[in-house]
């Protein structure tokens, strides 16, 4: 029997994703987020997915901004110090995009009850929040049956696919992460397929030598992409730093729809290499690796 | 004696007294990148907290850093005791509360505790979509303090009744707090105004401290709902020379913390300067 | 073409049986330390399962190793892919029903698909305390197929009705798997005679394959419940030449896996033997 | 303020373990139990405990012998190939000593619903067993509010002490694991205080440059012992295998109640120091380690 090789390319994930899908996305605020997986998402047009993230922030207002979403699962979109995220704004003010906005602990708590196979975990959860009323089928209140504490019962959340990005992985699938995981592995453990896009695809004998830094099994992953800066504009802790410069083109370009398209056009419709280039290629890539490195401590 | 510093910023003011809500072995909690936070805890623990115990991002105890606009996650992942996932952040810290701080902001805050970062206007209808509360729904029950800050204090943001509730402290008397399980602790917002304080649910939040040069009734006439006013209301202790020093040389060389007190056309401008900076000090720019 | 041994131990017969249990990419959990149990899994990776993901203590995916009494969990650490907590693997394979196989044993079985590791007598008043089920109990129902072995097959461990019930299949037919969320799977026991399975709740467990030597009768007048006897049961498949061969030169020097079937007087001895050949491999003895 | 200083010596366990008190046991199996802190338990002659493990062996049988406890909570214990445990069998079949035996699951859920802060953790159950119908007050039927789904509820498990063995840690109170972990990490969220044994407390540089090692955060921890070899007879993966040779000579010893009492003279009443000495010293402690090194992989 050969060894299993799971690597395959950004153009494979159609095999994986489909139209319609209930697709949790990895990465947290302007980090670690599978931003090459999430222009292929746009090149391949797939559509009608349902986007699920604790906390999201251009991933999210891509796909937006691109049309791939039927409906937004979240507790948090926003492109923090760069303002708020203007497709997500959009798409809900004037559009009237259909989301379920949940707290972000009955994300988590969600995903991990989806990953643990049971229907619910119960918490001492947001009680008074309007979220909790508005969105029941998230939240039901539940009784302790030894101490008859009232608790609030999270719904598991089971997502079709998962995509995260992570810094390495042997053709297996055994990945490793160095910096902020966010919900990344629960959404690994929640999902029924799972993509990650990687820095690099090494020999398994590199995943051995410090097999503390894996958090995800092989048989969790189903296929490994290998997408140097593939969080980018996002961050890969600690080997690279968000792409503010970029951040801050994207901003202008997504003011209006009719810019957004551009966007589109410019940066995302072309292949992953020539975004690559687009962005500032090599000399870009080592300003945000350099400034990943150089961090002062007090 | 302590030397208080003549020339100081509201960001670095709003700072250094956010920073005295840490206290030495406190658990302090970071969510979003928010720049003054970041340098009041960071500040904490150089100066009166050293024993403090970060967490943001992944980061776990992380050492204290240099900030900047852009480094902040792999200076703390860089520097950080342990690293973890944020389930087991959960676990350790958030369900069990844990956490002694953790600053937040909100769009809109009223008189109840509550917290509206959802949207502004009906939640079906939004004249604004805002980002959505993150944990910070939940948090703010379950930290012992529940601490605010707001750069513009202002009726717009401190209404009667937030348009939707995305989160709330629900437990605010000791009382009631500790019989759930939870550690006592007040309802603090630190703005650019003011320091005030709610501590019992029946009770109005009351104004502690008046920043230099501000009066009760300049609060009074910002806030949208009841405070209690007493007769007499300390100033807010200014920044000491050392400390704004510390701000300015060691801490926010940058200057991340005033990022948030720009007005909206300045804000850019503002953002692509501390940018360059960045490039010009690893050489690129 | 396959070269049958002529010389094997039933230890090795077994182990070889229990192998053809793991099919290639399976995910394979190890508990206690079980020598039997874990040179089978390891000549299953090493032969037709190279892509079989092997669980034992914290080590997840470990490379396979060769087997001593005392080094299983060093060298399972060493070799590992990944590390984690109990909890971990709970979340990850056990309540998610990831798990393919998981050899178990236990001082009594039952018709029904029951076990028990807890005591012999009555529950209050113990003729023996076992040392319990440890993870079992849950496991047999989780994992897609329940595999039990038995290295002395008798009325005294295949009782009608276990004395106290420590854990069930409790899901046995496929159908009643998928409805509860389970995939589907036999429980099948392997011992020192036989090869036997059950499939359904309503039906007994079938005698699948006899040991050389063995006869249907010998297994029947050994088991304390009715079994499904075929009226023609094929023999088990004998261990290879290349197989006896790995375990006794790569997977198994010291001979662990025939620990379990020494005679009670004989065992202390064996175990002083084996550790006196650990130290000579490492110069020390 | 000075940088607080965690680190105690053996003989303060008694500032924080007093009798009566329910404390976890960390380690599994014939791996990583808190030995040097169990031996002082004896010396200290604190009594009354509740212990609870999930998978203990020698650990949970001399505190038994040494008639340290008046109750037990467990899901196995024994001696794996060396046999069953000799104590634990004599206190239960001939002493009545009494105890919750329960599931594997039951006791790893129940602490991580003590650690967060939950009376109670649903999931797919052990239905069927008889341990469910013999202790009521750990499991309990409920039911999924969201699907109708019959689950089963472990009851929270909250001990006064957790006790662990590490392999390093600074002075803070920072713990790095290297091997088997456990359920230690469980044990040490869900207790209200928690001690922990190192091989050897290093300054807080050494954690910092393997941030991935750290398991348990400092505060979770209350007070840091160094005992080298403080896990003996029991292993400390990958660091030193657990000592075969002093564990068949326990069984001899635990034979009986008598020469039991004998095994206790001659090993436990005395300083630790002296018992690394009677266990074979530095050349056994050699063995030990060189052992755990010299493995050959496949």
């Amino acid at each position: 029997m050969p060894i299993e090789n799971k690597v395959g390319k950004l153009s494979d994930i159609t095999k994986i994703i489909k139209d319609g899908d209930k697709v949790a996305i990895g990465g947290s605020w302007l980090g670690g987020h599978p931003m090459a997986i999430i222009r292929e998402i746009i090149r391949s047009k797939i559509k009608d997915l349902t986007a699920i993230t604790v906390v999201g922030s251009i991933d999210i207002d891509l796909l937006i901004g691109a049309g791939c979403l039927k409906r937004l699962m979240f507790s948090f979109v926003s492109m923090e110090a760069f303002g708020l995220a203007p497709n997500f704004r959009r798409a809900i003010e004037k559009e009237g995009l259909p989301y379920d906005e949940i707290t972000g602990l009955a994300v988590i708590i969600g995903l991990e009850a989806g990953g643990r196979n049971v229907p619910f975990l119960p918490y001492r959860g947001p009680f008074g929040s309007d979220l909790v009323k508005y969105r029941p089928e998230f939240y039901k209140n539940i009784k302790c049956p030894f101490t008859g504490e009232e608790l609030i019962a999270a719904a598991a959340i089971v997502p079709d696919v998962a995509i995260i990005h992570a810094v390495r992985a042997d053709k297996t699938g055994n990945i490793q992460m160095e910096g902020t995981t966010g919900t990344d592995i629960e959404m690994m453990r929640a999902a029924k397929k799972r993509i990650v896009s990687v820095e690099e695809v090494v020999p398994s004998e590199e995943i051995w030598k410090h097999p503390e830094k894996t958090k995800v099994p092989k048989f969790q992953v189903d296929m490994v992409i290998e997408a140097p800066l593939g969080a980018h504009p996002t961050s890969c802790a600690p080997h690279y730093v968000f792409d503010a410069w970029h951040i801050m083109k994207y901003m202008e370009y997504a003011a209006s729809a009719e810019t957004f398209k551009k966007y589109v056009q410019d940066y995302v419709m072309k292949p992953e290499w020539e975004y690559l280039e687009a962005i500032g290629g090599m000399r870009q890539a080592s300003i945000l690796r350099r400034l990943a490195r150089e961090v002062k401590f007090l | 004696m302590k030397q208080y510093a003549k020339d100081y910023t509201v960001g670095e003011l709003m700072c250094v007294t956010l920073a005295k809500e840490i206290e030495d072995g406190d658990v302090v909690v970071l969510g979003s990148f928010t720049p003054l936070a970041y340098a009041s805890y960071i500040l904490a623990k150089i100066t009166h907290a050293p024993n403090s115990c970060l967490l943001a991002y992944a980061a776990v105890d992380f050492r204290p850093f240099q900030l900047s606009f852009i480094r902040a996650e792999s200076s703390a992942t860089r520097g950080s005791a342990l690293m973890w996932t944020m389930l087991e952040d959960l676990n350790s810290v958030h369900l069990k509360g844990r956490g002694d701080v953790e600053a937040i902001s909100s769009i809109q805050a009223d008189q109840y505790g509550n917290i509206n970062l959802s949207v502004v206007g009906e939640y079906d209808r939004p004249k604004l979509r805002g980002p959505g509360g993150a944990g910070a729904p939940e948090v703010i029950k379950m930290h012992r303090k529940m601490i605010g800050y707001f750069p513009g204090h202002s009726k717009m943001t401190f209404v009667p009744k937030v348009d939707v509730i995305t989160g709330t402290r629900y437990l605010i008397g000791a009382q009631e707090r500790i019989k759930s399980g939870y550690r006592p602790g007040p309802i603090r917002y630190i703005t650019n105004l003011c320091v005030m304080t709610k501590e019992e649910r029946d009770k109005p939040f009351r104004i502690d401290f008046l920043h230099p040069g501000v009066k009760a009734e300049d609060v009074v006439s910002n806030t949208g709902f009841p405070l209690e006013v007493p007769s007499s209301i300390p100033e807010t202790e200014k920044p000491t020379e050392e400390q704004v020093r510390l701000l300015r040389e060691e801490v926010d060389p940058y200057g991340t913390l005033n990022f948030d007190f720009k007005p909206g056309k300045e804000r850019l401008g503002y953002l692509k300067e501390m940018l360059n900076k960045e490039l010009q000090a690893i050489g690129y720019a």
